[in-house]
């Protein structure tokens, strides 16, 4: 159904919480270098997916097959490791900490001094004014704490922090929920950007136009299904949200 | 305000607790009959080799957002167990070693063993089960001093072996050797928590154990290590305790953890987590120390001296508290 | 074939004089056929009154208590009596309700023997009963500790030449006992005796001393006991004395009336023998009660096997009374 | 699974404490020999009153999100107050009231109004000074037990007044009335918890303390109140611990806080805050107590009694953790 | 400057956290029954301004004339007396209770029994249900715990309990980051309908289209001062963007 060869590959993914279907039976593929909106109403199971895939949450049963092999993560790390980067809906930050460490969590850059590793905040700080200058966030100091930092700041560590570590995949849940115009405009060229690398890109976003304009194909969950699965050149906003309302049945280009 | 000032008062609130402790040592030099002199000093730089030692630990499973109650405890049953290889006297075996200096690196080993495994004990319990830090320790606390009191039946052994007992007695620039493995950790661990990814990794966990975990940070092993640590320092402070008291007896270091939890908190670690710095700590064992040594030279009758220690300990607690107030005004 | 099972509530194990009773009770019960269980209340009175309540409904043959506290386990007491089991007070005389039998030292005495020994070695040290004394009790909660005190400062009361410092080691904290004595000997250098409520402070006393550069003998020490720690250290010349409480004659003591007792036959007042120390049984308003006198322990008599210290049980059995 | 397979799973992971207690009771009765008699039974269940007591005012802070450490040295206290005031013996005043029954309620509420002024002080250092309840409380529970120590001089009370001491001897269905009071303060907080606005107020304070505060939640209200509850119901189990020994002691109670926080993790309440309900709680008390009844009656050498209490403790704490990840493989 | 009669008056509101000063000096007037939108880039300081109005945050100086009376409301539980309502940007609601628990949170309903007070769960149940309903968002069951619900979902409980307490003046920030496409159109519709009310709505947004949707007039923040303060109908989307960048210099309406 894309002209992208595969990169990740889901198949019959279900998911119940207690006696409560999330997922019923997703199965989709996303392709490298291909960014695929995943739309869908409140509840419909975006982010239940997307940790799934990023192993943060197991999947009930169902099959992935990611760059050609089995996969399932049993923890963030794995799905790191795999070349699986993520933005999570609710934020995952220290705010005890300032933007570098958060900037660089997990993967802190160290330098020698005396055989032992050392942080090496200078070198970290560097890369971190660099990034959210390009990405047009304004932030007092590098060195506050993130607790003293606004919504919109946040979430563009969070956003631009994703972008330097590569990787194969990248999920975006609702990235732009809290960024201004600017950002979101300069996050969506970096979108664009990143997927031209070959890069697969998941976003998810309640904003048509935002779809619409990074998206190359648009895939559409309901109620744990999925209810479409079209190119963005094929459809319309109005259709797509037909779509997701349930309005027209399962139309526009069936599911899987 | 102007930018000197606000720079002043920020340095003074950063330190408060060095401050606190020199405005604490200044007042008991004038009011308590002895108290100023360089013996005095030496003692309190003394006296908080073991509960300094023991701090640390406690410090870093705090700043990582848990708790260890079993500190004290553990302390104990190093001690008792290195009293019970190298005492000479009383349940002590009397084992000896050649050459007699043997003896320090097997106790230290003996020592850190029994705490490594305690602390392993908690950190699979706590991270692997996902039980409470607060009640897997407390019952630590206990059991672990249950088993002191199994290992030693109730009594103590004494004489400790001189090779071991020699770093309590040898001097150097006025303090015990003692004092000095105390200051020592102090540096390693302030260092370790200041530049190392461990100590990063360790404050971002207690600030958001989520994110660290989605952020690909091992946090299952992190946290299993802190417990690891806090129990072999606790175990340290044993080996040290033992050496100070040239023995063991089954009520070892009872009260201790009490103030080490104090120490730690006017140290400014936030038991919440995430907060907090060693340097400070180790001022806020210095102060209790001083308070104690104080009780000590008062003369107060013998009832009363419960009240005043916990009293002042909460008074210690409330200035720094207060800092947090004066640091919003600031704003 | 035993006669019954007797159980002894002992009131905590951190303390050698507490873990040899259990001991020395077990053998000596066991040699005039009766079998014997502990229970151990950490110091707790309320632990100890549940675990009278449930020894109660377990129907002994009778109850040793050394009471954690000396009258709080009276309303216990009474109900083990009233429902026909007899109750033993051991090393903690409770004076206000009967009991069947009572086999005590006194510690208000100790103190006494206590200010005794002190007189003697400040006499022979400073040519006259005066000088400065550093008293490190035990916890300050525990009424044990506080009727030495008691007893030792009312005999010392009459040397007003005698100075006593008295510091507290909370919860019997060997090293709280290593700080006071490291704090005391810079602001009073000149003390001339310790006194140590238990022998397990004086280790940690005796290892402050050291580590200040004192040699044996330069501060005098003694303490109350008479535990095998206390017997090291004055072999070694750190302390000058212990007070001895007869450990083995007091259990021996309740060993010997233990058929008396459990089948309430009469106990008649009187001398009797335990062990080879003269004992007397007075029939006082709490019931039977043997007194058995506690002695100083010095390097002159440091190896009379009947030191309890010497942790050498001796080795005639006891027989019942007849 | 089917649904009712689910719904029978879910009842008994909901109520596993109470199965947990039937389950040791059973295993208890089979091979601990004497253990199946009523007297036992009734042991049980008056043993556990005074716990039982503590552990409610203890549930509330917890599950407000906090913590108070002070509630055993609290009920010693009340209970030293009792004491000195109508005790006729030891350091006891043996105040006489005409007609004797008014001793029970003045001796209630000095008990109730020396718990209540040390939970409010606790609640107000917390709540206005921001202070942390742990450190605080801790600070609390070596001070009050210090002035218990000042009070009495170390000394005990006994032979406390009659009419007081009536409802440690009365029984009704075979079970003192001390037994009857801790019951009807499990009901009735049970239903305050579940039923009233405060109830709901201090459940959404402990799981969202900020939330709260911005819904317009007097915050700060509810939290004093609750400390203050919590005071007075450690007073009130002091006051039962009173009628217990007929009297008091310096060091009565002590243990007791360990206890108190395993009957409540037991019972299910979170440490974390804002997770449990009370009739949990009573049955993790019970829970202890047949454990504590076990060990008196098993015949175990003294000195290995405590290793083992403090291990099965924590074999019931995680027993009640394992639930969590059960319910997790439900879904 | 507005038709509307002024509701809330803010006269030269300044705030500083330490150092940095967020607000620098923020005056302009809400009028009874008006929207304003409240427009500003990432940490411009709309949400520091929100809290301020909200009770939990102190200004550093200026003041503030509520219905024709001096305000300053010392705590959120003074301003919701006032009758202010407010919906914050990271989320209010407590996840260990239920939704109806959250949504009725500090107003329980009772009913008497025996002469006490006793929440009557029935009745909070069946409003919750109502509210919900209208707003077109599904929960899975009114008695779930707020932990287990979709970002959405959560968003839903925390915008529609304000309608339910009416009030003088609502705040809402960024309400409808995380709704879906058919929530976020009943929203803007009850906002309407709130303010045809009489009733005063500040709304902050990202989304132009949203701002233009529904507001009488526009009041954008750059850097803690007001960059421009215009009638809806006598702008544009653009002109609005360029206030926020700051490419055009406090154009389009001088400020205050
Ligand atoms: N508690 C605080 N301590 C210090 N600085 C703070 C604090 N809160 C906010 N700030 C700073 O104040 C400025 C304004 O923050 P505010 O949250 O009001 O922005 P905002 O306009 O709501 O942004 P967004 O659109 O991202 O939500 C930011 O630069 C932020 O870093
Ligand atoms: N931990 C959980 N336990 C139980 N139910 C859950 C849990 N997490 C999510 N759910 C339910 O699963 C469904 C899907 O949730 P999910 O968060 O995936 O939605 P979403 O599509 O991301 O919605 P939104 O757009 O609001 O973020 C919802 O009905 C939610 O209530
Ligand atoms: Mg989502
Ligand atoms: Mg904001």
């Amino acid at each position: 159904m894309t002209s992208f060869a595969p990169l990740l590959v889901l198949d019959d993914i279900r998911k119940n919480y207690g006696a409560i279907e999330a997922l019923k039976s997703i199965s989709f593929t996303i392709g490298k270098g291909e960014v695929v909106a995943l739309l869908g109403d409140n509840g419909a199971g975006k982010s239940t997916l997307v940790k799934i895939i990023a192993g943060g949450l197991e999947p009930t049963s169902g099959r992935m097959t990611f760059d050609g092999r089995d996969f399932l993560a049993k923890s963030p790390s794995e799905a790191k490791a795999a070349g699986i980067e993520t933005v999570y809906q609710d934020l995952s930050l220290a705010t005890n900490v300032d933007v570098v460490a958060n900037f660089f969590m997990g993967r802190e850059i160290t330098r020698k001094v005396l055989g032992m590793s050392v942080l090496d905040e200078k070198a970290m700080e560097a890369v971190v004014a660099k990034a959210l200058a390009s990405a047009g966030t304004r932030i007092p100091s590098l060195r506050t704490k993130v607790e003293h930092l606004s919504g919109g700041q946040r979430q563009a560590i969070e956003l631009n922090r994703f972008v330097h570590w590569g990787g194969k995949l990248v999920l975006l849940d609702e990235p732009f929920a809290a960024l201004g115009v600017e950002q979101t405009r300069r996050g969506l060229e970096m979108i664009r950007a990143v997927a031209n690398q070959g890069i697969g890109v998941v976003i998810i976003t309640h904003i048509m136009q935002q779809a619409f304009q990074v998206a190359d194909r648009i895939v559409v969950i309901r109620q744990g299904v999925v209810a479409g699965d079209v190119a963005t050149k094929d459809t319309s906003p109005d259709a797509v949200v037909n779509m997701i309302t349930g309005e027209t049945l399962a139309a526009a280009g069936a599911a899987g | 305000m102007n930018p000197n000032t606000r720079r002043a008062l920020e340095f003074v609130l950063d330190n408060l607790v060095w401050f606190m402790l020199l405005f604490v040592l200044l007042v008991f030099s004038i009011f308590v009959p002895n108290y100023f002199q360089p013996g005095i000093f030496a003692n309190i730089i003394e006296a908080s080799s073991v509960l300094g030692v023991m701090s640390i630990g406690l410090a870093l499973v705090i700043i990582a957002g848990h708790m260890d109650l079993s500190v004290e405890s553990v302390a104990a049953l190093s001690a008792m167990a290195v009293g019970i290889v190298f005492c000479s006297a009383g349940i002590g075996m009397g084992v000896q070693l050649t050459p007699d200096w043997l003896g320090v690196p097997v106790s230290l080993l003996i020592a850190l063993a029994v705490g490594s495994a305690i602390g392993a004990f908690n950190g699979l319990l706590i991270v692997k089960l996902k039980m409470n830090a607060f009640i897997v320790t407390l019952a630590s606390y206990i059991w672990v001093r249950g088993v002191v009191l199994a290992l030693s039946g109730g009594r103590s052994a004494q004489d400790l072996a001189p090779a071991i007992r020699w770093f309590g007695v040898q001097r150097l620039l006025g303090l015990p050797l003692t004092a000095w493995i105390a200051i020592l950790c102090f540096v390693v661990f302030s260092l370790i928590m200041a530049k190392s990814r461990f100590g990063r990794h360790l404050i971002i966990i207690g600030g958001n154990q989520n994110a660290a975990f989605r952020a690909g940070i091992k946090v299952d092993r992190i946290l299993i290590t802190s417990f690891v640590l806090a129990g072999a320092i606790a175990a340290l402070a044993g080996w040290l305790l033992a050496i100070r008291t040239s023995g063991a007896t089954a009520n070892l270091g009872m009260g201790l953890l009490f103030n080490a939890f104090a120490a730690v908190v006017i140290g400014g670690v936030s038991l919440k987590g995430g907060v907090g710095a060693l340097p400070g700590v180790y001022a806020g064992v210095l102060l209790l120390s001083a308070i104690n040594t104080a009780i000590n030279l008062m003369g107060l009758p013998a009832t009363s001296t419960q009240v005043i220690h916990g009293l002042l300990v909460l008074a210690a607690v409330l200035l720094d508290t207060l800092k947090l107030s004066i640091r919003q005004k600031l704003a | 074939q035993t006669k019954g099972k007797v159980y002894y509530l002992v009131p905590t194990l951190l303390d050698e004089f507490q873990t040899g009773s259990v001991s020395a009770l077990e053998m000596f019960l066991k040699q005039v056929g009766y079998e014997m269980q502990t229970l151990n209340a950490d110091n707790k009175t309320d632990v100890q009154q549940s675990q009278m309540n449930d020894v109660i409904a377990l129907k002994p043959a009778a109850i040793i208590l050394a009471a954690v506290d000396f009258n709080a386990l009276k309303p216990s007491i009474e109900a083990a009596m009233a429902a026909g089991i007899p109750v033993v007070e051991f090393d903690r005389q409770i004076t206000s309700t009967p009991s069947s039998f009572t086999s005590v030292a006194g510690t208000v005495e100790i103190g006494y023997v206590a200010a005794e020994v002190v007189e003697g070695l400040l006499t022979k040290k400073n040519g006259a009963v005066k000088g400065k004394v550093l008293q490190v009790l035990g916890d300050p909660g525990d009424p044990y500790t506080l009727d030495i005190q008691k007893g030792f400062e009312e005999k010392m009361a009459a040397y007003p030449d005698v100075k006593i410092i008295s510091l507290p080691a909370l919860g019997w904290a060997a090293d709280a006992a290593g700080t006071i004595v490291n704090d005391q000997l810079l602001a009073n250098p000149d003390i001339d005796l310790i006194f140590n409520h238990a022998a397990h402070l004086s280790v940690a006393a005796a290892a402050s001393l050291e580590a200040a550069g004192k040699k044996p003998g330069d501060v005098l020490m003694l303490s109350s006991n008479g535990a095998p720690v206390g017997l090291d250290l004055i072999r070694k010349g750190w302390m000058q004395a212990e007070v001895e409480q007869p450990l083995y004659a007091q259990a021996a003591a309740v060993a010997m009336f233990m058929d008396k007792i459990v089948n309430k036959q009469e106990i008649k007042a009187g001398s009797y023998d335990v062990l080879g120390l003269p004992s007397t049984v007075t029939i006082e308003a709490w019931g039977p009660n043997i007194k058995i006198p506690g002695a100083a322990i010095t390097m002159e008599n440091i190896d009379n096997p009947a030191f309890w210290g010497n942790l050498k049980p001796p080795t005639d059995t006891v027989t019942s009374v007849e």
